[in-house]
């Protein structure tokens, strides 16, 4: 059987929710048997590939370079996975947004809430630039499927990629839809 | 007091009048353009031409035409004159033996003025709003004497009913019908409240009626009163309109004084008290449930109904909650009678409208025309068409309303017909809008009206009208997709069938219509879309055969 | 009975007169608060509570009240006061760029009195004066059929000696 | 009260005339979803979530206002409804910041409940920001605007059940804030009695017990209910 060539990204968040894909613990190796890991942090693959089957999107679209790659992945993936709440909410990474726009962001983090060197980072090319309002994913790309929680508990990721690598349409129980 | 007296009283005033009479206009419009400093001019060049003694310039309300403001006529003669300055008094009263002026003189038979039949305006600009012996003299509080003298409580909601009067607040509520709700109620303590909170912007005939004949209103409250058996009343009335609630005032003391309104009302056992109540802003309290939270000075939040008012209003106390043009029209029907008042105007709606005529129209100004009449008639005869291109769209309603095309201007002019166009009757606003105006935008100006005066109560017009809002904004922009315009679509829907009030409810009209109407207008805004991919769920089973 | 105002200020006097109106009824509110603005220009906290104390009225409830009102303010207006109607009509007649000219010239935003205390901006929802669109009222004097040039015109010497 | 029939989701059902659809459906195990409304105080129908379709009416009724009536066919979940819900709670995530995962309320949070019953799973609507105070100047409470759906359970508890109208709504549509005495910092609100029934009545993290951390703001939401009815049958007297 062919295997599912899938990625995980991981955006603006903590990475909590790749710990807990990977709290999913033997279940791991079956999946391992299933797919391809294409791109994720988990390995070392630069480029985002083509013609990706699955993707699953941890974080929020907080800078140019999440913008730019959300877009790469909606371009060469078919399904798209907004994977926990930030990347379907905002959540914690949007919690900036009621500052105002990035300036103003960077100011109150940089300059008026330091006490030692105050100064705004800019390192053109090295650092991104923040967009002035972070977004979750589904605001800047079409999604396909939602998968909430912060983080999402291991037990709700397999409840969604195991059906998903064995071609059938994931449904969740309602119970399982649940933010936090 | 007799009816016989009243009629004396009003002949007495009418023999003191000089035989002629010029009258100046002193509603807010032509005040506004200096109308009180043309008056003086006008006394001053009377006495100066000694003709004091058989010309009097009389202070009067509305003459309808406001662009023309500040308009003067001349009795019995008719002549008027429009943009009147102060220097040009010498030569208008000059005219009076046999002097030219160079007044600009307006033509009194142009559609304007000659298709207007007047009920709810008969006094507008022809009596001072200000003495209350000006409305005695055109047979003023001689309905309200005849009702306590020769007709029951009941046969007055039934003339009401017969004469097939609606509510002129919008909704088109029959007048009478809602009379005998409340007259039915056993309560001893009932309310009558003249809604006079003329929220929509672009209506002023309600300002207009109580800045040109306040008696006829108070004179309509208190026939309500006795059909239904209250005896206190109010006035809800904008604080926006500082000269309709000192001629109230002025108005509600000389009731007072001559009886005509307090305690045994022409020596009957009828009790009638009226006060003034002030709005302080707030659009929604035109909605009948938060105008009696206001009444009773709390935050003008609805309520949802059932109860209706007229079962559990003011007080919890069955309340008659109509408009000021529906009751300026009460007297005449008393006067003249329900089959009189039933043969003007169409099958369901009867009686006339006024209408103010504003925008990009030629003549703006009010007019009161019979139900039935065409818009085209209205706008394009009347108003005289607009001044810069051609006509694009009659927006009626306020932002309950909607806008509709020049196409269906030979609509008449009837609540179903209105109705079934997508806007509604409304109170009377009338905005002409030409080929200049974008309807998109006229969409989010409406929808930011509705954003910002949403009391804040129920979710889906608090936060609803706030992302359509946002989505009309993205449209106009230019940063909106057809997937845009379907959310829009959605929350119209949603705002419409959900939300608390009549605010809400009617939020989505003008989106709705101006999508009806002028869709191309806001496809041309849109973003091309991408082809729409087959629905998520079809993309799998995912291991596809790859070679 | 009124526990009469500790500062003396005999605009109080005049406020207690027309509660004593309205027999200090609860449901005066928004009467007394109409009177309080005519008499104090703007409502301020110590006017809130008196009122609230006087009518009997738990604070949160004239504070929700006297906010949920356009016509009230809380802060001190300008000399000058400019309310553009943002009407229908006057919209349809260009009423946008009165307020954009009004803006730029006094650096200001709508609803907002600038800091120097010459001049306020305020919005109206309508004025009822639709026949002669676009319209403002400048110092509570209605003006008509108005374009940017014309309204400048009006408002000149509202910036004292129009330097700033 | 004479007993009357109705049906439910055309499952009949007889109730007092003078209950409600929602207290008759709730005796029949029909859930209908609530959010402004809460058993001890008055009803005010301004959620919209309870709304339900009465045959022969075109308009939706609330379901926490309406009365039932003889031969009433009630509707409480058409797919109309259904998305009609998920739309509005959609509208309060969007309106406000509900960060379920840092709040004191999470696991606890009636909002968050709700959006799990209509099957919310993103928002579609952009989300608005507001600029939101937390206010914990109160000795034991605290309150986070960002959290609240002015459902003004808080003014009612506090106005029909303490008797101390601390609470009131400011302003209006979107500006609209709850509020403690003269839009004034809670802790010096004097004419709050710190009895805390506003806490127990908020249906999210809005407002909240001072060192509650995420996830530890449990609410007793029956003990209004309780009292109510204590004071009602006088219950604590003799």
């Amino acid at each position: 059987m062919d295997r599912v060539k899938m990625a995980t990204v991981w955006l603006g968040g903590c990475s909590g929710c790749h710990m807990s894909f990977l709290d999913m613990d033997e279940w791991l190796v079956d999946l391992a048997q299933r797919i391809d890991l294409v791109y994720s942090p988990l390995v070392d693959v630069k480029e985002y590939p083509e013609d990706v089957d699955v993707c699953l999107v941890e974080g929020a679209v907080a800078n140019d370079e999440n913008l730019h790659l959300v877009r790469r992945i909606r371009a060469r993936t078919r399904l798209v996975i907004s994977f926990g709440d930030c990347a379907v909410t905002g959540n914690v990474t949007a919690m900036r947004n009621p500052l105002g726009v990035a300036l103003e962001v960077l100011k109150t983090s940089y300059l008026d809430k330091s006490n030692l060197h105050p100064a705004i980072p800019s390192e053109p090319e090295i650092l991104p630039v923040l967009l002035d309002q972070v977004r979750p994913v589904h605001a800047v790309i079409p999604v396909d499927y939602y998968l909430q929680g912060c983080p999402p508990p291991a037990d709700r990721i397999r409840a969604v990629l195991e059906p998903l690598v064995n071609g059938v349409w994931p449904e969740l129980p309602l119970a399982e839809r649940r933010f936090g | 007091m007799e009816l016989a007296e009243l009629k004396e009283l009003a002949d007495k005033e009418k023999a003191e009048q000089k035989p002629i009479r010029i009258r100046c206009c002193t509603a807010a419009g032509c005040l506004s353009s200096n109308s009180q400093a043309v008056q003086q001019a006008l006394t001053d060049a009377v006495t100066t031409a000694g003709l004091a003694d058989r010309v009097e310039v009389l202070p009067v309300g509305c003459m309808r035409l406001c662009c023309e403001g500040p308009l003067v006529q001349v009795d019995p003669d008719g002549a008027m004159y429009g943009k009147v300055d102060p220097g040009q008094a010498a030569s208008i009263v000059g005219t009076l033996q046999g002097g030219q002026t160079e007044a600009r003189v307006i033509d009194t038979n142009m559609p304007f003025f000659r298709d207007q039949v007047s009920i709810v305006l008969e006094n507008s600009g022809r009596i001072n709003p200000e003495r209350i012996e000006d409305y005695l003299s055109v047979g003023g509080y001689q309905a309200l004497l005849h009702v306590l003298r020769e007709m029951t409580p009941n046969q007055v909601v039934e003339t009401m009913t017969r004469s097939g009067l609606r509510g002129r607040g919008g909704a088109g509520y029959p007048t009478g019908v809602k009379w005998g709700l409340i007259a039915k109620q056993p309560a001893t303590q009932k309310f009558v409240i003249c809604n006079a909170d003329e929220g929509d912007p672009g209506a002023f005939m309600d300002r207009s009626v109580l800045e040109s004949d306040p008696h006829r209103v108070l004179e309509g409250m208190a026939i309500a009163a006795y059909a239904i058996g209250a005896s206190q009343g109010f006035v809800y009335v904008r604080g926006e309109y500082p000269l309709a609630i000192h001629r109230l005032e002025i108005a509600l003391r000389q009731a007072r004084k001559m009886g005509v309104l307090g305690t045994q009302i022409f020596e009957s056992p009828f009790n009638f008290r009226i006060d003034i109540r002030i709005g302080a802003g707030a659009f929604v309290c035109g909605e009948e449930t938060a105008l009696i939270g206001s009444i009773e000075g709390k935050r003008g939040t609805p309520r949802p109904r059932p109860p209706y008012p007229t079962e559990s209003g003011l007080w919890q106390a069955p309340t008659l909650i109509n408009n000021v043009e529906t009751l300026a029209n009460v007297a005449p029907i008393i006067t003249r009678g329900a089959e009189w008042y039933a043969s003007i105007g169409t099958a369901k709606s009867k009686g006339t409208k006024v209408f103010a005529l504003a925008g990009k129209v030629r003549n703006t100004g009010l007019v009161e025309v019979p139900m039935g009449i065409t818009l085209r008639k209205i706008v394009e005869e009347m108003g005289g068409g607009s001044p810069g291109g051609s006509i694009k769209a009659v927006q009626t309603g306020g932002p309950s309303g909607g806008c509709i095309p020049a196409s269906a201007l030979d609509t008449p002019v009837d609540y179903e017909s209105l109705t079934a166009l997508g806007s509604i009757m409304g109170s009377g606003g009338m905005i002409v809008m030409d080929d200049a105006t974008k309807m998109v935008d006229v969409a989010k100006f409406f929808m930011e009206f509705c954003m910002d005066e949403s009391c804040g109560k129920c979710v889906p017009c608090r936060a609803g009208t706030v992302q359509m809002y946002r989505l009309l904004a993205r449209i106009v922009e230019g940063e909106a997709t057809a997937a845009d315009v379907a959310q829009l679509e959605a929350l119209c829907d949603l705002v419409r069938n959900t939300s608390l009030c009549g605010l809400g409810q009617s939020a989505p009209n003008p989106v709705l219509s101006t999508l009806r109407y002028f869709r191309e207008e806001y496809n041309a805004l849109l973003q091309p879309a991408p082809p729409a991919p087959p629905p998520s769920n079809q993309r799998i089973p995912l291991p596809v055969a790859r070679g | 009975m009124t526990d009469a105002h500790p500062s003396g200020d005999k605009r109080f006097k005049l406020l207690d007169a027309s509660m004593k109106r309205y027999q200090f009824q609860p449901d005066a509110l928004i009467e007394v608060l109409h009177k309080a603005q005519d008499l104090f220009g703007h409502l301020d906290h110590d006017l809130l509570l008196y009122i609230a104390r006087n009518l009997k009225l738990p604070p949160s409830r004239v504070y929700g009240v006297a906010t949920f009102y356009h016509l009230f303010s809380f802060t001190p207006k300008g000399e000058h006061t400019c309310l553009l109607c943002l009407g229908t009509a006057c919209y349809v007649k260009g009423a946008a760029k009165l307020q954009a000219t009004l803006e730029k010239q006094w650096d200001l935003k709508l609803g907002d009195t600038r800091s120097d205390g010459k001049m306020s901006l305020l919005g109206a929802r309508c004025v009822g004066a639709c026949g002669l669109a676009p319209v403002a009222v400048l110092d509570g004097k209605v003006s008509g059929n108005l374009n940017p040039e014309a309204l400048l015109q009006l408002v000149k010497g509202w910036d004292g000696d129009g330097t700033r | 009260m004479n007993s009357i029939t109705l049906t439910i989701d055309g499952k009949l059902i007889s109730a007092p005339g003078d209950q409600t659809i929602l207290e008759a459906a709730r005796e029949n195990d029909i859930h209908i979803p609530t959010l402004c409304n809460l058993e001890g105080i008055s009803a005010v129908g301004a959620c919209r979530v309870c709304l339900v379709e009465v045959s022969g009416s075109n308009r939706l009724a609330p379901s926490c206002l309406t009365k039932v009536a003889e031969g009433m066919q009630v509707q409480t979940a058409t797919d109309r409804l259904r998305e009609y819900r998920k739309m509005i709670v959609e509208l309060l995530f969007a309106e406000r910041n509900h960060i379920c995962s840092v709040c004191v309320a999470n696991g606890n949070c009636e909002l968050q409940d709700l959006a799990v019953t209509v099957g919310m799973d993103h928002v579609r609507y952009e989300y608005q920001y507001p600029s939101c105070s937390v206010d914990v100047t109160h000795k034991e409470f605290g309150v986070d605007h960002n959290r609240c759906i002015l459902c003004t359970r808080c003014v009612r508890v506090c106005d029909e059940v303490e008797g101390a109208h601390t609470w009131d709504v400011s302003g209006r549509g979107m500006q609209s804030r709850v509020i403690t005495d003269l839009n004034q910092p809670w802790g010096t609100a004097t004419s709050c009695t710190s009895c805390g029934k506003c806490v127990q009545a908020c249906p999210t993290g809005a407002l909240f017990r001072q060192g509650s951390t995420v996830a530890e703001m449990k609410k007793d939401r029956e003990l209004l209910d309780f009292l109510m009815t204590a004071r009602e049958k006088k219950q604590w007297i003799g």
